[in-house]
């Protein structure tokens, strides 16, 4: 796969389709891929990089690239095309200047899992089929693939490249059932006290890097309000209880109804909060009280939140769904 | 009869019956569909007058009240709601009550008791007659 | 900061009685950025104006705070206070502390307190205001009329006599409404026709008007002043400016079995018609549901006959832009469907009419030619039973809550030509009442009864059963106390009227409300009958309410004399409360416009300075001030904070929470 | 030399917390941070906190003072907290070398009164590494993780715990714990061996940092490899949040409603807004920001400080950058150009 | 119990200028009570209320969140209500799922004849709020005195 797609890095430069090519470089480990945009054919031989730590999604870095002259060839998996989409309806990306490259992808792994799971000082991951073959500091191991790989990847929404000017690989399909509302469940099912204690203590940690929002194709504001000193509520660190869940409360009203669930804020969330549970909350109850919405699949659709139908329930819905009042 | 007396009837009548009679509007469709008309002596429009006007005692001693067949036409067509039967209805109920006497005393039941009767009705009228 | 200056109105004793004013003020005069407070009796009088202004000159106000009665109830009397002492009227705050603090506590301590509040978040609010200037929007001088009969016949014309353009937008392939079935009108007895056609061939001929006939509205934006609709022709397959009317195609073709609409189904027409001899405009119509060309593309036969070449079968519907002043809604009427009154058999007997059907059975132009038959038999009848309040003043579901105004007159019209025309016959007439306020109405009653002998019968109709070629109908007679039964030979129910099934749509297209009958609602029940709450929107004929001709007529020219009103003026002061765009925050995404319900946000491409002497191209929202009508949903669809609301800021709405949540 | 043997370990907790307040590193939320020591709280097996041991003595945000607003009122209010002795189990040798970084900061004149209160109050007891990760790189700053230095210095060896008094303040908090046996001073010796094995073995250990001095400081700011090392940066404060030795911060004002509360908080020369100023920013797109960033660790701060940089080779924004771009990357990059 | 007695939650209500204030000003002018508590805030319509203004009151110290808006159908704005009844579902579940209080937040729609209603649904929310005590899930410990 990873030669597949050198090959056609390569080749989308030379023929003179793209001047550039954004895809993943090589660091000092297996794992620490940063996105890069290349320019020359050595640089693609010697630093392009896909594997299964390929995971930060490249659409929003268009954003930025799409506006430069020329044209950029841009390397996406099934779940960074519903973000390219999302940007591309919401004007942010400037599709003409874009060669989208779509690419299948099995799941990508978590090196926070395979730490996780045991292994201390991780020099060099190999993979074959479903096993990876670590050499540790401390001795070889292996485990599972499935063991390593995301939690956004064990419960893959879709494996459907939305949208691409040609692909790598087979194109999969849009995964029914992919338990990826079950934690969100769960905690409906807990009681609001639970809930309380469970969010008390998973945004107490958080530290307001900005790193969820700075990583989110959704946010790509200007200015973001809470860095506005004139949106009343700019904030720079996490001072008090209430800020925290103001920020990622607002945060994910925001996203609502665009958020694509790329599961970008939970990979990059240095404390390690789990704030695709936010957006999931969001997109679970858009698709059970206003119809099914996957944004980015499409890019005529109204996000539900600037829709509306004369039917629609009554925000008291909320006392009577969800966990029992205390 | 005392008016306060007249006025706890009334409201008897319409506790009972559930009926509003200042809904009517006095269109007599409910005597106009009546099957019964005839053999009443107070007709249904009427019923719902005098409920609203308080005199609850002249259609108490009323014959006719025993002939409203309960076939609800009045209540079916009546454009306003008004359910005229029902008021008939809760005057039958109130004559039987007023009365002070059991009609159907348990220890008559066995008598009474046929083989082609119902249980059913035998226990219905038991609470309908006993007070 | 501004400099604040704070006065608290006593309201006599609305509010004095229960807030200490004086308290109220004391406190205010020590928040920050306040030089003055004071209270008064009345601060809405001449000296409490005229208090304010010398205040706002002496301490050189920036900005004021009135603890008053609701800003609904004199905010304009304030602003205007200021705007006289030199302020920008937008510098002034209300703090309501009569409706919803004085009259609402009993206890002193607390309604003080709260008043104390109240104020305390108008000076945060009046800190952060703006002065605000209100733009103006021109006036586009055409209207809309929709609905085409008497109503709107009469307010196009009105509104052309005054030299302004008018447009009329008819569902129907002519002009004339339901005043076209009716015989005769009461109580002059006068012909309908005779007294409609001629409006009807005026409106045609004015230069100032035009039909769109057999046409929809399909959807309006805008606001007042400039409306902007598109108007669906619908394909009649006939050109209208090629045919001549001579209606040799109605005669040859070979589709004869569709029921003529215009005779109510009485009858039979062809799949291409002319809905009547006087019909406006008068040209053919192909109705595709029964045209077999149309439906099998065999037959072809009209285009054969057609000497004038105006049929085209290949016609579709075609939509005209058009951008309109004013918009007067008059959709009329229809009587109710009587499917669900089984006890009139009306559905089980040919000879259970509606009054309608009845005009038409009389109308010389009618099935029968005039000659009152029974669409059973095509016997003439000699008993006839009319049963008044068929659905109306009803709180079944079936029916309609209200009186429907115009049956008492038509019956009684109906029941006094029965008995003209043909002397044989006994009329019936089952009342409830016999409603009659009106010019000669009572009069023209009188004499269905004692000139022409009608039996008014005060009772209603309980049953009626067809029997061996009659109609039995049992009814009651209420003043003698009997239940009567009458062998009739017809009988005709006058069933309520609803407003046409058009208008929810309209209503909602136009945003003007409605009430739970369908029937448009009026800006003030008594102040403003013919306009709608909805600015631009005025109202015309039954859509508002039942009504008769007259009334009809009369309510039409009031309609019309208010859009000419507003056609005169060629601007419009604008809310100056209106969103607006901070381009160097808006990402261009699209949020606010997805969610403006009057398309006042557009978007381009413009050139902002980047960093490092760079300059970037972005694509920003911008508000059109004069469309925008301020209600601020794009502000909250926006996650950038780039929209905001002036007047209502999110920065002065954040502030009236702080203070109030101190 | 001290020694104690593991199994005994929450009793010597429970002696350092009966005298003063305790933080030792515990799991919470799925990760180890420095928490106040409670009854039974395990140790983590996580080789460091996610967050460094700086929390305890600089955290993210305080209170520097307060005003009440009544009316048109101000008055002062005094919120600083006057601190209480403390005692910090488990710091490791990289963020035990973070304080001298602080120290250098905030004790220099103008003296932070913050911080030099809280460092007066804590007593660090760090614990060697016997089992660092491949992002380790505190070898190349000099930093020996087997001897980790603080106030007192602690081993782990098989069922023994060592301990060493570095300070006065060490010497003290050790004589005051019965609990603890007296040991030779060699008895660390094998563990010591084994970790400098491992060390030897860590991939980034001899990241090579010659040329970052003040000699090619033009060079590097000039150098045109910045562009690309940023184009993927997010702007995030990620890796300084995570940082031991960062050390910037913003005062604010918080209006809540009655008065204001001015506080302090950890700032990241990564965001956009960070020394903004009446006339902008000085630095206008990531790119400058980042090359702040990484040229005041390993070339300003060693220029000014008799050339010890201003990284600890923790690791921490290895493992934390959400698009893995990190010091050791930059420090490679930058070195090929004064090769 | 006693101190639960006294407590007087504060509670922000936010009208629509067209409808809910002028159904808030006829309880008035009907002189219908409702408690001291309950401070109106008005807005041109219901969609002009930003989930910030609700976090911002509750940060503040309110104890309750009202939002009162035309009936659907009934926008002054003819769809403004619409896009707030889907916010506010939306913002409501989001804060229940965070474990605060449902009883805290209500949207409420309110006719400007219906100041009975208005009154009515006053009184109930503060009863509703005043049982469920103070804000402590979404307060900021900086703003309390």
């Amino acid at each position: 796969m990873q030669e597949l797609i050198k090959a056609k890095a390569i080749e989308l430069l030379e023929n003179g389709t793209v001047d550039r090519v954004l895809g993943w470089k090589a660091g000092e480990f297996f794992y620490d891929l940063t996105p890069a945009v290349f320019t020359s054919r050595e640089e693609i031989e010697k630093d392009f990089v896909y594997s299964v730590f390929s995971g930060a999604n490249l659409s929003k870095y268009l954003v930025k690239e799409s506006r430069k002259d020329g044209k950029v060839a841009a390397f996406l998996k099934p779940c960074d095309t519903y973000s390219f989409n999302q940007l591309l309806k919401e004007h942010r990306i400037w599709r003409d200047h874009v060669h989208v490259v779509g690419i299948a992808c099995d799941g990508m792994c978590d090196m926070e899992k395979i730490r996780a799971y045991g292994a201390k000082g991780v020099l060099s991951v190999e993979r074959d089929g479903d096993t990876l073959k670590l050499e540790t500091l401390y001795g070889p191991m292996t485990m599972n693939k499935a063991d390593a790989e995301a939690e956004r990847c064990i419960c893959c929404k879709s494996r459907k490249l939305v949208a691409y000017d040609e692909k790598i690989g087979e194109d999969g399909d849009v995964i029914e059932n992919s338990g990826r509302f079950d934690m969100v469940a769960k905690l409906e099912a807990m009681t609001p006290d639970e809930r309380y204690a469970f969010w008390q203590g998973e945004l107490s940690k958080c530290i307001r890097c900005n790193a969820c929002r700075d990583v989110c194709p959704a946010c790509t504001c200007e200015k973001c309000v809470f860095d506005n000193p004139k949106s009343g509520i700019a904030q720079k660190a996490a001072v008090n209880s209430f800020e925290e869940s103001m920020y990622h409360i607002i945060r994910a009203f925001h996203v609502a109804s665009r958020c694509t669930d790329c599961g970008e804020c939970s990979r990059v969330c240095p404390q390690n909060i789990p704030l695709h549970l936010l957006n999931r909350k969001f997109i679970k109850d858009i698709n059970e009280l206003y119809g099914e919405y996957q944004s980015g699949a499409d890019l005529e659709t109204r996000p539900p939140l600037m829709n509306f139908t004369q039917e629609d329930c009554e925000p008291s819905v909320v006392y009577e769904r969800g966990g029992k009042q205390a | 009869m005392q008016k306060n007396q007249e006025l706890e009837l009334t409201a008897t009548i319409k506790r009972i019956s559930g009926v509003n009679p200042r809904l009517c509007m006095k269109c007599g469709k409910c005597s106009a569909t009546c099957p019964a008309f005839d053999e009443m002596d107070y007709h249904p429009h009427q019923f719902v007058d005098l409920v609203d006007k308080g005199q609850i005692e002249k259609l108490m001693n009323s014959k006719g009240i025993w002939n409203c067949l309960s076939c609800f036409a009045c209540l079916e067509r009546c454009p306003r709601m008004v359910e005229p039967a029902k008021l008939i209805e809760a005057v039958r109920l109130a004559v039987i009550r007023q009365q002070g006497q059991n009609h159907l005393k348990p220890e008559q039941i066995p008598d009474l008791l046929d083989e082609n009767l119902p249980q059913q009705a035998i226990t219905s009228a038991f609470r309908k007659y006993a007070k | 900061m501004q400099r604040i200056g704070v006065f608290v109105c006593w309201c006599g004793t609305n509010i004095a009685a229960t807030v200490d004013v004086k308290a109220v003020a004391e406190a205010l005069g020590k928040e920050p950025g306040v030089v003055f407070a004071t209270d008064y009796q009345y601060m809405c009088s001449q000296a409490g104006q005229d208090m304010i202004r010398d205040a706002i000159k002496e301490h050189n106000l920036g900005g004021v705070v009135i603890c008053s009665c609701s800003p609904r109830m004199h905010e304009t009397t304030f602003r205007k206070t200021a705007e006289k002492a030199g302020l920008n009227p937008y510098m002034v705050e209300i703090a309501n502390i009569r409706e919803q603090c004085s009259w609402i506590h009993k206890d002193m301590p607390t309604a003080t307190e709260k008043a104390v509040i109240l104020g305390r978040a108008a000076i945060a609010k009046v800190h952060l205001n703006a002065p605000l200037t209100a733009g103006e929007s021109p006036v586009t001088k055409r209207a809309l009329v929709i609905g085409g009969g008497i109503a709107g016949i009469q307010t196009a014309l009105d509104i052309a006599d005054a030299g302004f353009p008018v447009d009329i937008v008819e569902k129907k392939p002519t002009i004339g409404g339901k005043m076209t079935q009716i015989d005769k009108t009461f109580p002059t007895l006068d012909c309908a026709a005779c007294i409609l056609t001629p409006k009807m061939v005026e409106a045609a001929q004015n230069e100032n008007i035009r039909i769109f006939s057999y046409s929809e509205v399909d959807s309006v934006k805008g606001f007042v002043g400039n409306f902007h609709a598109t108007i669906r022709r619908k394909a009649r397959y006939v050109k209208e400016d090629v045919c001549t009317g001579c209606g040799l195609c109605t005669e040859k073709c070979p589709q004869k079995k569709v029921p003529n609409e215009f005779n109510l189904g009485l009858d039979n027409r062809r799949a291409i018609y002319i809905p009547f001899a006087q019909a406006v405009p008068k040209v053919a119509t192909i109705d595709p549901n029964y045209c077999t060309m149309l439906k099998s593309g065999k037959c072809g036969v009209c285009a054969k006959v057609c000497t004038a070449g105006a049929i085209d079968y290949k016609q579709k519907d075609e939509f005209i832009e058009e951008d309109y002043g004013a918009i007067v809604v008059a959709t009329g009427f229809n009587p109710i469907k009587l499917d669900r009154y089984d006890e009139y058999a009306y559905s089980q007997s040919p000879d259970v009419v509606t009054s309608l059907e009845f005009e038409r059975l009389m109308n010389a132009a009618g099935p029968t030619a005039g000659t009152l038959l029974r669409p059973s038999d095509g016997e003439h009848p000699h008993t006839l039973v009319f049963v008044q309040c068929v659905g109306s003043r009803e709180t079944r579901d079936c029916g309609k809550p209200y009186c429907s105004k115009i049956c008492c007159m038509y019956t009684a019209k109906h029941a006094m030509l029965c008995r003209e025309k043909y002397p044989d016959t006994e009329v019936y007439v089952f009342y409830i009442d016999v409603r009659t306020p009106g010019k000669n109405f009572d009069e023209f009653y009188r004499r269905a009864v004692e000139e022409y002998g009608v039996h008014y019968i005060k009772g209603m109709v309980g049953k009626v059963v067809p029997e061996n070629g009659k109609l039995k109908v049992q009814a009651s007679d209420l003043l003698s106390n009997e239940q009567i039964h009458i062998d009739a030979d017809m009988v005709i129910l006058a069933a309520a009227i609803e407003p046409d099934e058009s208008a929810r749509s309209i209503a909602t297209m136009l945003t003007a409300s409605m009430d739970t009958n369908d029937f448009f609602t009026e800006a003030h029940p008594k102040l403003r009958p013919v306009e709608s709450p909805t600015a631009g929107i005025f109202l015309s004929g039954v859509c508002q309410g039942p009504k008769d001709i007259p009334e009809t007529v009369a309510q039409a020219g009031a309609a019309a004399s208010k859009v000419i009103g507003l056609l005169a003026k060629d601007h419009l002061m604008c809310n100056p409360c209106v969103a607006e765009a901070n381009e160097l925050m808006c990402n261009g995404c699209s949020s606010c416009e997805k969610v403006c319900p009057y398309g006042a946000i557009t978007y381009s491409d413009k050139e902002f300075p980047g960093p490092n002497r760079t300059r970037v191209l972005r694509r920003v929202a911008s508000v059109n001030p004069a469309v925008c009508q301020g209600c601020g949903a794009c502000t909250v669809a926006c996650p950038s904070g780039a929209m905001d609301l002036k007047g209502f800021s999110t920065s002065q709405i954040m502030a009236e929470v702080d203070a109030i949540c101190k | 030399m001290k020694q104690l043997t593991l199994s005994k370990l929450n009793e010597l907790f429970a002696a350092m917390a009966a005298q003063q307040q305790l933080y030792i590193p515990a799991d919470k939320g799925g990760q180890a941070q420095f928490l106040p020591y409670v009854d039974g709280m395990e140790l983590t097996k996580s080789l460091n906190t996610a967050r460094s041991a700086k929390d305890l003595f600089f955290p993210q945000t305080e209170d520097i003072v307060g005003f009440q607003v009544q009316g048109t009122e101000i008055t002062l209010e005094e919120t600083r907290d006057p601190g209480a002795p403390f005692v910090v189990f488990g710091v490791r040798a990289c963020d035990a070398r973070s304080f001298d970084i602080l120290d250098r900061v905030f004790l220099s004149d103008p003296v932070d009164t913050f911080y030099e209160t809280r460092r007066a109050n804590g007593t660090v007891v760090t614990l060697a590494c016997t089992r660092p990760e491949e992002t380790c790189f505190c070898g190349a700053f000099g930093i020996d993780p087997a001897n980790p230095g603080g106030d007192v210095a602690a081993w782990m060896a098989g069922e023994t715990l060592y301990l060493n008094a570095n300070t006065e303040k060490g010497e003290t908090l050790l004589s005051s714990l019965p609990l603890l046996s007296d040991c030779d001073d060699s008895a660390v010796g094998t563990v010591q061996a084994e970790i400098h094995a491992i060390t030897e073995k860590l991939p980034l250990n001899k990241l090579d940092l010659t040329g970052f001095d003040g000699d090619h400081l033009m060079e590097h700011f000039n150098n045109p490899a910045w562009s690309k090392l940023s184009e993927s940066c997010l702007g995030c404060g990620t890796c300084t949040f995570v940082c031991p030795t960062c050390q910037c911060y913003d005062v604010r004002d918080f209006d809540t409603g009655h008065g204001v509360r001015r506080f302090r908080c950890w700032d990241s020369c990564m965001y956009s807004d960070f020394t903004m100023m009446a006339h902008g920013t000085n630095r206008p797109t990531q790119k400058e920001r980042f090359r702040q960033r990484f040229m005041h660790k390993l070339v300003y701060f060693p220029s000014n400080n008799d050339g010890i940089y201003g990284c600890v080779g923790c690791g921490r924004c290895l493992a934390k950058c959400p698009i893995s771009m990190n010091i050791v990357k930059v420090a490679k990059t930058l070195g090929e150009g004064t090769k | 119990m006693q101190v639960n007695n006294e407590f007087k939650p504060t509670i922000v209500a936010f009208c629509c200028n067209w409808c809910s204030y002028a159904g808030a000003d006829l309880s008035g002018t009907n002189r219908l009570n409702y408690p001291a508590n309950v401070k109106i805030i008005r807005v041109p319509c219901s969609c002009r209320v930003n989930p910030m203004f609700i976090l911002r009151a509750f940060q503040r110290g309110a104890d309750g969140v009202i939002i009162c808006g035309c009936h659907p159908g009934d926008c002054h704005y003819t769809t403004g209500n619409y896009y707030a009844r889907r916010r506010m579902t939306l913002l409501f579940s989001m804060l229940d799922y965070l474990g605060i209080e449902k009883g805290r937040t209500r949207v409420e729609w309110v006719s400007a004849a219906e100041g009975a209603k208005f009154a009515a649904t006053m009184n109930e929310f503060v009863e509703t709020v005043t049982k469920l005590g103070e804000n402590k899930r979404l307060e900021d410990l900086r703003c309390k005195n």
